[in-house]
């Protein structure tokens, strides 16, 4: 039974980083309508600021300080995505959807090259606190303390979104935008404001779950767009722009790519696709889509 | 024999009863104007007529057949057409295309993809007589999204002429355009659906074009049909006059 | 060797030899060296540069392994061009090219080199997954090449079965393998259970089917329980990690290599792994050596892909190596790995090529001189002699492995100076002439010659 | 469209069969004067242009954004591999037929799902679903040859093999150009057709004005199915046609990036207009052959060249062409 746990443990891990993108990603696009392409970019930021902050500008300094350094990354992608927004996005809003997707695509493109230009060809990696943490017994198993700080963080960044969403006057103007964004303005809100708040709000998400996994494993070229299909493919179970959508669609993945791997070693990642397809020719607006 | 007859039919949208029961009929040949205040119902009876809107309830029968729960398409091929309140048109084809396009579909030749729509030469000459008899023929070659609004209201009934309705619905045919043009376009889409002998019914605010222009008329009442008659027996209707332009109205 | 021998026996009929010996001495009609004196060439030498286009790993989880292939070849040409260039005349430019932009955009690259660039050259490639791809595409460009790496046994037994054009120098794949297995057969011959992680591509596929079929020869007893196919560059190992402990098996077999091996370690350092069973590597200590951390685990059955690690042969042994190791030390401030030496070795046999060719016709031979001069040479490497059989054009040197130590004359774990482990290449590779095979000619052979040891 | 409708298309039919013409004589001179590379470099951007044509009758005509068109490339690139592996098929005819086969199957089962929807779900999901495709290629590694891909030797072209010793560069650059250019020209009429079809036109109205068209009797679903089909088969072909060309498939092109490129490749040259994609998959072809050549942040170029694009020319090469032109012919006249 130890190993089961070790394996809900695994799943757990892979669902909360999946969550905070996927979960940035839908929060972007139910408030603003637009599905950035470019988002699987700035969880890449993440883990690379964090990962050379941790392991190479500030190597070697106290680890209570390196801790204190992990969200950095999440702070660098939120500022990539509040210059971003209302400097190239927001041209975009009342042109067809077919132009926001070009933009977040060239954006994409762009952003991948700025990584390598700026931290270079090397995977970085930040393993000092994976390893200054330490493991914990699980029965006869021991599992990395790190791995269940991640799964915390996971599960805090979702109680925190929650809270945020539905108990904030914030979230309430949030809401509102997003059912009837000309009402809201009518109403007094400030809809610029909120679309960058929005923007950078689900960018710090990404670049979060970039910067949380920063330590126990290294940041490297192209992790974004593998990023990004995943976190389609939890929105599509969940449903685009739903966060609730998107924890669910996220566990769920965790959930399928432990058993995938552990039973259909052949297939692996094959079998999330097949469900994940599964569900869009029974469900195609996902399990809590709204479509129009 | 009536040519369209609805049972009881009813749409509800939240708690509000659009249209509420309604046994509505039209016989061939009639041109029926359909009165009454914004939000009695009237829109909503021609879509779901005409099939936009699924109907809660009711049945709808054209000629005695049942076309409740057809597709629009299928309505279509019945002979029900319909023009819109608010333009509704192809704004990057051409005007002649607009109107081509509802003779290729009338005649199901829009599912040819191996022949060049311009060989079709009847097609075209129909489609260039139907913008003739609606006075635009000057403009064919125009794309629709150019032209203005009273010449845009005209072609949208075009589109709908096009199809060779037995029954046309016109939705407002003049809503939006200035005081001065309105008995124009009246004009030229009377003469063609008195001429064809098309059975039609008009929605329409202007008391003077509907007096002018409609057979019979029907008013509509918070999704409820309130009175139908002759123009004369409408006019003289005192609850139709508090109801529809309120007790106010001279 | 019908009547079952003891594994005992079979393993000292290989030619297995654990701890340092000297490199046997090989005479031969085409033996060369790399520290050979020039002579002058005969007859007009052309004095434009002489273009190799090299493409590796530059960027990505592949570059700690692949980016020393372009250093070694840097490092050739350096040294030649010092004197001159080829034939004392044309120097040696190279031209990058990076391997990690797919396969796709690696064959367009290659084209592009030739017809665009007109490289007389090509060399490089670390991918297996890759030499497949070009090879037959070098051969329809007619581009002399000299693949460093990507050692699939499947390119000389099934894309190119022929090859004119292309050569490669470093060891044929499945001695990675059978070379793992036999160090397991040697050091561990009671195992009954082992799991196995392998990259999910060409390498990964080559390494389980010969680790399986030697290991089912020398030790009848050992079951695979586990297996896990990761995608290669992955950076997430948990769960095929969390998949290999619940099998419990006795030792873990992985093929991991490069940055991928960097993140498998430490992830499985922090579930224990390495303390709940024995560890064998074909490619672990392959990559950069300095890529590898002091917390790596000592004891590891650490393999350098069967064929160069840079403390093997000692200095005081074989002077080619030490005078190598000096070298590249000093020019690109790190120490080499095979695919330096592989590539450094390359370019001295092109250069010894060129000069016997010369030898005989005068002025810049051609390359069919070249080709021909190629086949069948025998050259003295940093690594020990290298031979490239005129059949398939594959190079062959003694396959090597053994066990990462801490020592600490080095920043990083070494292999184990006292234990380790060479085997005679040909002992383990099918012989020329041996019918193609499926999946490989060499599996074949092991299945078909090889004893079956008594349980 | 945010800009305001252009004049529609009325030149005479003569002319364009004429400048096609002459179009093609240049396309058919080009290996003779250009060197192999860059005549391999044409036959690649004639193969896209084959794909993007396809891809286009689906955004320009259809109004519908696929970001999964990479799964029809794929298909037919896969189909070709798989038709020499498994049947020892060589003939060309064949693996055409067998590409048109299998990413009409395909499109057939991806559309039914994805043209009940439009706008942002119709993209989201023809990507989601192409990379099930991807993800299949990817790991069935004993059929498909996982990331190793499979080879492609030299096809036979109506029954002709290229003769023994032959060079493969100069089959590639005369022999195969030809068959490329010939199914190109093929493709490109078909297509010329479809968009100037009663078809055609339906599919346009329905792009304008979805619940207008289904008020003139269309049946808005089932035209997008035949529009999504065919788009799906034409980038089927061009798949088929590009695996000889490559010498090898890898899931690398059904990934969803390239359909990405696709999408460049159609708003570089301008999606409005028929000869757009066409335009836009040659260019885009030594764009990315150019800029990588010349930088190692290519990638960076490529995308900045995109953002400019969609902001400043969203109408592509051919559509501001025509805007300058149109200019140039106002003030002269």
């Amino acid at each position: 039974m130890d190993i089961l746990t070790v394996h809900l443990f695994n799943a757990l891990l892979y669902a909360s980083v999946l969550f905070l993108i996927a979960g940035g990603l839908s929060l972007i696009y139910g408030v603003m309508r637009i599905v950035n392409l470019a988002h699987g970019n700035l969880f890449a930021i993440g883990a690379f600021t964090t990962a050379s902050a941790v392991g190479v500008w500030f190597a070697g300094s106290s680890s209570a300080w390196l801790f204190l350094l992990v969200p950095i990354g999440a702070v660098a992608a939120a500022a990539i995505g509040a210059v971003v927004e209302p400097t190239l996005l927001r041209r975009f809003y009342r042109r067809p959807e077919e132009y926001q997707l070009l933009v977040t695509f060239g954006l994409l493109m762009l952003l991948e090259d700025l990584l390598r230009f700026l931290w270079g060809p090397y995977p970085i990696s930040a393993s000092v606190l994976f390893e200054k943490v330490g493991s914990l017994h699980v029965g006869e198993f021991i599992y990395p303390r790190y791995n269940l700080l991640v799964i915390a963080t996971g599960v805090l960044a979702a109680l925190f979104l929650w809270a945020f969403v539905y108990r904030t006057k914030f979230g309430v103007v949030l809401r509102a935008t997003s059912q009837d964004m000309r009402r809201a303005s009518a109403l007094g809100v400030n809809v610029n404001l909120v679309y960058v708040e929005a923007f950078t709000i689900g960018c710090f998400m990404a670049g979060l779950g970039g910067a949380i996994i920063a330590p126990s494993q290294p940041a490297v070229l192209g992790m974004g767009v593998d990023a990004l299909v995943l976190s389609f493919i939890v929105v599509v179970i969940g449903g685009l722009g739903s966060l609730e959508g998107a924890l669910v669609g996220a566990f769920i993945v965790g959930v399928i790519r432990e058993i995938g791997i552990s039973l259909f070693p052949e297939m692996e990642l094959a079998v999330l696709y097949v469900i994940a397809a599964g569900v869009l020719f029974v469900r195609p607006a996902g399990l809590f889509g709204r479509t129009a | 024999m009536n040519l369209l007859e609805t049972r009881a039919l009813t749409k509800y949208f939240g708690d509000t009863h659009a249209v509420d029961r309604v046994d509505f009929t039209i016989g061939e040949g009639e041109v029926v104007a359909l009165i009454g205040s914004n939000g009695a119902g009237k829109t909503t009876l021609v879509n779901l007529i005409s099939g936009l809107v699924p109907p809660d309830s009711g049945r709808i029968l054209l000629r005695d057949a049942d076309v409740t729960h057809q597709r629009v398409h299928r309505r279509i091929e019945a002979g029900i057409a319909r023009s819109f309140q608010i333009v509704n048109l192809f704004d990057e084809l051409t005007l002649l295309d607009n109107v081509a396009l509802s003779v290729f579909a009338r005649e199901k030749m829009t599912r040819y993809f191996w022949t060049l729509a311009d060989r079709h030469a009847a097609v075209w000459e129909e489609a260039h007589a139907i913008l003739g008899q609606f006075g635009l023929g000057e403009k064919a070659s125009t794309l629709a999204g150019g032209i203005a609004q009273g010449e845009r209201k005209l072609l949208d009934v075009a589109v709908a002429y096009a199809l060779r309705p037995r029954l046309l619905f016109l939705d407002e045919p003049t809503s939006g355009v200035s005081t001065r043009e309105k008995a124009p376009i009246m004009d030229v889409i009377s003469a063609i659906v008195r001429s064809q002998k098309i059975t039609a019914v008009v929605i329409e605010h202007d008391m003077d074009i509907i007096f002018k222009y409609s057979d019979r008329i029907v008013v509509m009442h918070q999704g409820a049909i309130l009175a139908s008659g002759s123009p004369e027996e409408i006019r003289r209707n005192e609850t139709v006059k508090d109801a529809v332009f309120g007790p106010s109205h001279a | 060797m019908s009547n079952r021998p003891t594994r005992r026996d079979f393993l000292s009929q290989l030619g297995v030899t654990t701890a340092a010996m000297a490199v046997g001495s090989v005479a031969g009609a085409g033996l060369a060296g790399i520290a050979q004196a020039q002579e002058k060439p005969k007859g007009t030498i052309p004095d434009k540069p002489f273009k190799i286009g090299h493409m590796t790993f530059f960027t990505g989880a592949g570059a700690v392994l692949g980016e020393p292939m372009y250093k070694g070849n840097v490092l050739a040409a350096e040294e030649i061009n010092a004197q001159g260039g080829l034939l004392g005349k044309r120097k040696i430019e190279i031209l990058k090219a990076d391997e990690a932009a797919g396969t796709d955009a690696n064959t367009k690259e290659m084209r592009r080199l030739k017809l665009s660039e007109h490289i007389d050259m090509f060399m490089g490639i670390t991918s297996s997954g890759n030499t497949p791809a070009l090879g037959p595409v070098a051969e329809e460009l007619k581009l002399l090449t000299i693949f460093i790496d990507g050692c699939t046994d499947f390119l000389f037994d099934k894309a190119v079965p022929n090859p004119r054009y292309i050569f490669r120098i470093t060891n044929i794949q499945s001695a990675d393998g059978s070379t793992c297995a036999v160090g397991v057969a040697q050091t561990w011959p009671n195992i009954k259970t082992y799991a196995n992680i392998h990259p999910d591509y060409a390498y990964g596929r080559n390494c389980f089917d010969h680790f399986g079929i030697v290991t089912k020869k020398l030790l009848p007893n050992a079951k695979s329980v586990s297996e896990a196919w990761p995608k290669l560059f992955s950076t997430d190992f948990t769960p095929h990690i969390t998949k290999t402990l619940a099998a419990k098996p006795e030792l873990l077999v992985t093929s991991l290599w490069g940055g991928d091996y960097v993140a498998f370690y430490k992830q499985a350092l922090q579930y224990g792994l390495f303390d709940k069973m024995k560890v064998a590597t074909t490619l672990a200590l392959g990559s950069a050596p300095q890529s590898i951390g002091k917390d790596h685990p000592e004891g590891v059955l650490t393999g350098v892909h069967a064929n160069y690690y840079f403390t093997y042969p000692a200095g005081n042994r074989w002077p080619l190596n030490k005078t190598f190791v000096e070298k590249y030390k000093a020019r690109w401030n790190e120490y080499p790995n095979f695919q330096a030496e592989g590539a450094y070795t390359a370019t001295y046999a092109l250069k010894t090529a060129l000069e016997k060719a010369n030898k005989l016709t005068g002025g810049w031979p051609d390359d069919d001189a070249i080709i021909s001069q190629l086949e069948g040479m025998m050259i003295a490497g940093p690594g020990g002699y290298v031979y490239i059989r005129p059949d398939n054009h594959q190079g062959y040197k003694d396959a090597i492995t053994g066990f990462s130590k801490n020592v600490p004359e080095y920043p990083f774990p070494i292999l184990d100076p006292n234990r380790i482990i060479t085997i005679p290449i040909r002992n383990i590779t099918a012989p020329p002439g041996w019918p193609k095979g499926e999946p490989t000619s060499t599996y074949t052979w092991i299945e078909q010659t090889w004893p079956q040891m008594k349980a | 469209m945010t800009s305001a409708p252009a004049a529609p298309e009325t030149r005479s039919p003569l002319r364009i069969v004429l400048w096609a013409a002459a179009i093609a004589v240049v396309l058919a001179v080009l290996p003779w004067v250009l060197d192999p590379y860059q005549s391999i470099l044409i036959a690649y951007g004639l193969v896209m242009a084959i794909a993007v044509l396809g891809f286009n009758l689906l955004l320009g005509y259809s109004g519908l954004l696929s970001f999964g068109h990479s799964a029809y490339f794929g298909v037919g690139a896969y189909a070709v591999a798989f038709m020499v592996k498994y049947l020892r098929v060589e003939s060309m005819e064949l693996f055409i037929l067998g590409a048109v086969a299998a990413s009409a199957l395909v499109t057939a089962l991806f559309g039914y799902v994805c043209v009940r929807y439009t706008r942002i779900f119709f993209s989201i999901l023809t990507l989601a679903l192409s990379q099930v495709l991807w993800s299949l290629a990817f790991k069935f590694f004993w059929v498909t040859g996982g990331t190793d891909g499979l080879r492609v030797p030299t096809p036979k072209l109506l029954g002709v093999g290229m003769a023994e010793g032959d060079d493969k560069i100069r089959f590639l650059t005369h022999g195969y150009y030809y068959y490329v250019l010939a199914v190109f020209i093929a493709c490109v009429a078909v297509m010329w057709v479809v968009v100037h079809s009663p078809f055609g036109k339906a599919l346009q109205a329905i792009r304008d004005n979805e619940t207008r068209a289904r008020f003139v009797g269309l049946r808005v679903r089932a035209y997008r199915f035949v529009a999504f089909l065919l788009s799906g088969v034409f980038t089927g072909i061009a798949g088929a046609l590009w695996v000889p060309l490559n010498g090898l498939t890898t899931p690398d092109i059904l990934y969803w990036p390239f359909s990405g490129e696709i999408v460049f490749m159609a708003v570089l040259g301008g999606f409005r207009n028929f000869t757009g994609p066409i335009v836009g998959a040659v260019v885009f072809n030594y764009l990315k052959t150019y800029a990588i050549g010349f930088t190692v942040y290519w990638q960076a170029l490529l995308g900045i060249t995109l953002m400019v694009l969609v902001l400043v020319l969203p109408t592509g090469i051919v559509g501001t062409a025509r805007l300058l032109w149109a200019r140039a012919r106002r003030r002269t006249s």
